[in-house]
């Protein structure tokens, strides 16, 4: 319970400190003496909610926590959450409305990439830190911009890194193939797992980059098929991933390894009963950022506690625990801040986070030039049934693909 | 319009941003309007001119140097001799084939412009730069509002003008009835290509309006769902009039900022909703809102009292 | 007797209908010609060729010593002909003023558009003093602002050929103009039309259903069926045709 | 190896385009006897695919229960929608040319409703999937692999085309359905009812939707965005002309098969524009397609 801390100490000491300190920071938004206002926003209609109700609530589950035990520094946290449809416009109108009327404190939230970046420019003229929900897209971390804290459940380049490694070590792969879409995580999943492939001495056999609205692979296996590799590496969304992988079987390529990046399975038995036919899934690997598959003590208290506090959403679905990571290290570096709470000070602080969770593959961490929190995740076999998390951690070195 | 410059600086800037969203999809749906409510053919091709504005004034600016002042009134340009391009091949199909052209040709641009990375960003979409006018740096909610509702109110007045012209009369009448028309004399394809062109046109200029205030675009943002949007404004306000179609980009544009009071869970039935309020639009105002707030101020009914020599005498049947 | 217009041996196909097969009319100038036939005899796929809607496959129409199928639809009435429609086709969403001045399109010059502000609006005045001069002839001056979808059905016929004659044409074709009328506005109807041809010099081609008027007002008929040319003559030697009576007549008499 | 690759290219792209067809035909219907083209048909199918996964996974009704009381809902859905917004729509007339846009936006209003329907339901986040109707080991004809639910894919669109055909060939309603669409003044006046003729159109086109959902959801997996697939469906149907029964099938295998070899031999990026490019390509060159009956193009 790293995360919670000694509320009870630290608490009349701060108090007490906060209230020396009040009109020095009687100005910064979102704070008051005893509220910290956060705005949160994420896809909660449009195609892609997938990414957005579960994991905000997981999100707010641990304010609501915070809240129950005494806050943070005696102040509660309040949030703000807005829609953001996962498009640019509505992105963009969510955040000026959470910075300019509702005078949050910091920014939480984004689960696309693309339609973050169009908050960019607002973000930096107007200093407020913006943390991370979900968004697994690269373009705001890489190279590092001041205000935007992300990648807490890693991004493309750690996928493709950490699937390139695996195939280079235990699988011993020198002939790789890739598939991933036409689009911006396809990109740099892509770039990481040539330049993984490439630094550890394989090859890069086929590139098949497909449009994620497609409905017959057979063409792109039909060339990796003929590339002989000696394992394929998957960037695809839940759907191809499902027709890849029939496909893939059809086809008898079983004998080489199938590895899938984590956005093309949220949950495990959904994928396997989508593919219908588990002699698909005899040699089939997949990340994951988390623990909750390797320890199932971690599994129960994270998704028992979603339940307490969402007892209408009993069944969540995989990506439930994408909300949490980001949260815990907001809720960290609030209580480092203490009660001198200001927006350049919660950035400073960011860039000093090492946070260790029971729920993280990883450590999170951020540093003035890091502002990608995760760098390793798990590689996860799964035969259709049974989840087997494989040894060890697997790193993206932080270079790869750049 | 006197108000604007006062405006800009003292409401909050996501008031603003709505405002200049407001003033670039009234932009666009006028443009919309031209060739639907007033020629009455029906395509999709208008979100891929809204692209090439957008594109089109933002690389000319990054890329070539050329200021907004230039750039935009040659993207929009480029977008109309597009436009003009796939009129001249177009035009002569039916309606429905038409409708099937240009929803083709919308989804190729937007393929176009995710796939050209070198030109365009891609899939990273593209940042782009905040416009010089008049050597006054642009690019805020703030300082783009008053050029906005100066470039809204240039077009306001351009479709006035073109209301009250031939070409304009031309147009309505091949609305109703295109056989009516020819037979009347009206050369039906050279209009409809003129209104194709001048609907092209609007859009580039909604487009380059858009770098005024929009720092990222991505081609996610040109999907035929966008268009829709459009759509939906111009059939709720009331297509062939301006009043109406302002009207429905008001209503439409602010429908979903006001939803964000409402509670989080029942966003999710947003689309249906909006499918809902586009079913029942066409179903019980087929003329859209504008007919019911105009119901009570124009009269057609004849008068009583009746003047000159009829030649003709009719009583209702 | 030359004529002023005149069908040489036109053939139209829908698919594989053969709408009309070699027909042929000459229309004396100054003159009403009827022409009559049952329903899907092809007398408006006639008119549908004069404005140019479809092409036929053979023959040639001519105007004035000119063919017109080389012309497209928008130039016919420039050359002088106008047409109304069977089923009205009127610019719903317009008013009545509008409807008749897309009528005067063929007399309004194409760069209107373009003139300075003072011009054009000499220009606009000009064409709605025209328009309303067509409207009060015909009675329906004071529905100028009304919308034309609105309008009883009638006055929607009046307002069909206001737009047509507008145009000053020196042919005129009606298509059906007595259908949907009673009695009384037909009398009226057949003085209008005797006034047009005899006063105006308008030369009138009728496509009619209603008997009384075309034996009435016109000077020649021409009955048409599957696309033949029946016969031809004046109302009188028409009317005791044995294949018209058999094909026409004998239906349409009880109407 | 080259061969391999083209012909199982080909095999694949046929049962593909089988399934492009199984939707064509449905929209194609509809503008036969209505001329307006329904972008609410791929939705229609994404409702028939999600009621079947919802009657057997949830209801756990047999198999066959489900295939016979999904065409029936969305008879009735398909039906209700003609009946209570378009012909609405068409009974008060603005003005004819207003009357098309009008028709299509309620069709697009359609599929807005139903998707947003269905995403509203929690169970739709995730990917689904019905399982197929035929299981087994796949066949091997040579080297190329053939699924046995495929071929019934390919045979199911086969029957489904035959059996429309003579439907409209050598059946009273069928008959009376054809002349509705050519002419519906003069249908009415030989007594056929032209209103309730457009209804049952309507919700036989969406019954077959539906039932298509259902054979299609093993392949094109459930998503409440699965209905994009109406794109591909157009395509398909312009390649055939649009109004023509066998022009489906035919326009769907060939767009298949090239979304395949484009997708092989040039760049699978291409792939999603292929059929945007042969909608563009056939309307300019061959407006009719290639078995159109009615000429796409008009004089004025």
């Amino acid at each position: 319970m790293t995360w919670l801390g000694n509320v009870g100490t630290h608490l009349l000491a701060c108090v007490a400190a906060c209230a020396l300190a009040l009109p020095a920071m009687a100005a910064e938004p979102g704070v008051t003496d005893n509220e910290i206002v956060i705005g949160m926003f994420a896809p909660l209609s449009g195609p892609l909610i997938a990414y957005g109700i579960q994991p905000v609530n997981a999100a707010r589950m641990i304010y609501d926590d915070v809240n129950a035990h005494g806050g943070i520094a005696g102040r509660r946290v309040r949030v703000v959450v807005e829609d953001d449809k996962c498009t640019g416009s509505s992105l963009v109108a969510a955040i000026k409305k959470l910075v300019t009327i509702d005078h949050v404190f910091l920014l939480h939230g984004g689960s696309c990439t693309a339609a973050l970046a169009a908050a960019r420019e607002f973000v930096t003229r107007e200093h407020v830190p913006l943390v991370m929900l979900n968004a697994a897209g690269d373009s705001l971390v890489f190279p590092p911009q001041r205000e935007f804290f992300g990648s807490f459940q890693s991004t493309q380049r750690v996928y493709g890194a950490a699937l390139a490694e695996f195939a280079a070590g235990p699988l011993k792969a020198k002939r790789v193939a890739v598939i991933v879409h036409d689009d911006d995580y396809g990109k740099s999943n892509l770039a990481s797992v040539t330049a993984t492939t490439e630094r550890l001495g394989g090859k890069v056999v086929a590139v098949e980059r497909i449009p994620p609205s497609i409905t017959d692979v057979t063409a792109p296996l039909l060339n990796i098929r003929a590339a002989r590799p000696d394992v394929i590496i998957s960037g695809a969304y839940p759907a191809p991933a499902v027709l890849i992988a029939q496909k893939y079987a059809e086809y008898r390529m079983t004998a080489t390894p199938l590895l899938q990046s984590t956005q093309g399975i949220p949950t495990p038995s959904v994928f396997a009963k989508n593919v219908g036919d588990d002699t698909a899934l005899v040699n089939f690997y997949h990340t994951w950022a988390f623990n909750d598959i390797a320890e199932p003590a971690v599994h129960d208290r994270w998704y028992g506690m979603y339940r307490a506090a969402h007892p209408e959403d009993p069944d969540p679905g995989g990506f439930m625990v994408t909300g949490i990571p980001s949260a815990l290290a907001i809720v960290a570096t609030l209580r480092r801040l203490g009660c001198d709470v200001t927006r350049d000070g919660f950035v400073a602080a960011m860039d000093g986070l090492d946070l260790q969770t029971d729920l993280m593959a990883a450590p999170l961490r951020f540093g003035p030039d890091r502002h990608d929190a995760l760098r390793g995740v798990r590689v996860v076999r799964f035969d259709g049934r049974t989840q087997t998390v494989q040894p060890g951690v697997y790193s993206w070195n932080g270079q790869d693909g750049n | 319009m006197l108000l604007s410059p006062l405006l800009a600086w003292v409401v909050p800037e996501y008031l603003l941003y709505i405002g200049n969203v407001l003033m670039m999809d009234a932009m666009l749906a006028l443009g919309l309007d031209v060739l639907l409510g007033w020629s009455g053919q029906f395509a999709f091709a208008h979100i891929a001119f809204f692209g090439i504005g957008i594109y089109g004034t933002a690389l000319l600016d990054m890329r070539a140097g050329v200021p907004f002042l230039l750039g935009m009134p040659l993207s929009a340009l480029l977008a109309a001799a597009i436009g003009f391009v796939i009129a001249l091949a177009a035009i002569r199909l039916r309606d429905v084939y038409l409708a099937l052209a240009t929803f083709a040709f919308a989804l190729s641009m937007q393929w176009l412009i995710r796939t050209w990375d070198s030109l365009t960003g891609g899939p990273d979409g593209l940042r782009i730069a905040a416009p010089a006018l008049f050597g006054i740096v642009v690019g805020t909610d703030r300082r783009a509002f008053v050029p906005m509702a100066m470039l809204l109110a240039s077009m306001l007045a351009a479709m006035l003008h073109l209301t009250r012209s031939v070409l304009g009369r031309s147009l309505a009448a091949i609305r109703d009835s295109e056989h009516a028309a020819a037979a009347s004399g009206i050369d039906v394809r050279r209009s409809k290509i003129a209104a194709f062109t001048i609907s092209a046109f609007c859009a580039g200029v909604a487009g380059g309006s858009y770098t005024l205030f929009g720092s990222f675009i991505h081609p996610d943002d040109l999907g035929i769902w966008q268009l829709v949007q459009v759509l939906t404004m111009i059939v709720v306000g009331g297509s062939g009039s301006i009043g109406g179609v302002l009207l429905g980009v008001g209503l439409i544009g602010v429908l979903p900022e006001l939803l964000r009071l409402a509670p989080a869970q029942w966003l999710v039935w947003q689309e249906l909703a909006y499918g809902l309020i586009l079913m029942l639009t066409v179903m019980f105002l087929p003329l859209g809102l504008r007919s019911v707030l105009r119901r009570n101020l124009r009269t057609t009914v004849p008068p009583r009292t009746r003047r000159g020599t009829p030649t003709m005498e009719h009583t209702a049947p | 007797m030359t004529a002023l217009f005149s069908i040489r041996d036109l053939g139209m196909r829908f698919g594989g209908l053969l709408a009309l097969d070699r027909f042929a009319m000459d229309v004396a100038p100054g003159s009403i010609h009827a022409l009559i036939g049952p329903n899907g005899a092809g007398k408006s796929t006639v008119f549908n060729c004069v404005s140019r809607f479809c092409t036929p496959f053979a023959g040639d129409i001519v105007f004035d010593g000119r063919s017109l199928l080389a012309e497209p639809p928008h130039r016919i009435v420039r050359l002088g002909i106008a047409r109304t429609f069977q089923n009205v086709e009127l610019l719903d969403r317009m008013t009545v003023l509008e409807n008749v001045l897309v009528g005067l399109t063929s007399h309004v010059p194409r760069y209107i558009d373009f003139l300075p502000g003072a011009r054009r609006i000499a220009a606009e005045r000009h064409a709605v003093r025209q328009a309303e001069e067509t409207l009060d002839a015909l009675g329906l001056l004071d529905w100028r602002h009304a919308t034309a979808g609105t309008l009883d059905f009638g006055r929607q016929k009046v307002l069909d050929l206001a737009r047509a004659l507008a145009s000053r044409p020196r042919l005129l074709l009606l298509d059906e103009p007595a259908a949907g009328l009673r009695n009384r506005e037909i009398h009226q109807l057949d003085r209008l039309l005797v006034d047009l041809a005899r006063q105006r010099g308008i030369t009138i081609i009728l496509v009619e259903h209603v008997m009384q008027l075309v034996m009435s007002v016109a000077d020649r008929v021409t009955v048409l069926n599957f696309g033949h040319r029946i016969t031809e003559g004046p109302p009188e030697a028409v009317r005791g045709h044995p294949a018209v009576v058999e094909a026409y007549l004998g239906r349409d008499a009880h109407a | 190896m080259l061969m391999l690759k083209l012909l199982q290219a080909a095999a694949s792209g046929v049962v593909t385009g089988c399934i492009y067809a199984m939707i064509a035909l449905s929209v194609v219907i509809i503008y036969k006897a209505t001329e307006i083209v329904n972008f609410a048909g791929g939705e229609l199918v994404m409702v028939g695919a999600w009621l079947g996964l919802l009657l057997v996974g949830y209801f756990g009704l047999p198999r066959p229960v489900m295939l016979l009381a999904v065409p029936v809902v969305l008879f009735v859905l398909g039906a209700a929608f003609d009946r209570l917004a378009l012909g609405r729509i068409a009974r008060r007339r603005p003005s004819r040319r207003l009357e098309h846009a009008t028709l299509v936006v309620a069709t697009i209003g359609l599929s807005n409703l139903l998707k947003g329907a269905v995403r509203g339901i929690p169970y739709t986040q995730e990917v689904r999937r019905l399982p197929p109707l035929i299981g087994g080991a796949p066949i091997f004809v040579g080297d190329v692999v053939l699924e046995r639910q495929d071929l019934a894919i390919v045979a199911l669109a086969a029957v489904v085309m035959l059996a429309l055909w003579a439907f409209f060939r050598y059946t009273l309603p069928g008959k009376a359905l054809r002349a509705t669409s050519q002419n519906a003044r003069a249908a009415a006046l030989v007594g056929i009812p032209v209103a309730g003729m457009r209804m049952s159109v309507w919700g036989l086109a969406a019954s077959l939707s539906g039932l298509a959902g259902v054979m299609l959801a093993p392949k094109l997996l459930l998503t409440p965005d699965m209905g994009d697939v109406v794109t591909l469906a157009f395509a398909a149907a312009i390649i055939g002309g649009f109004t023509s029964l066998p022009g489906c099938v035919v326009g769907g295998a060939i767009l298949g098969i090239m979304q395949n070899l484009v997708g092989t031999f040039i760049a699978p990026q291409a792939i999603a524009v292929t059929p945007f490019f042969v909608i563009m390509l056939v309307l300019l060159l061959r407006p009719q397609g290639l078995f159109g009956d009615t000429v796409g193009v008009r004089r004025v």
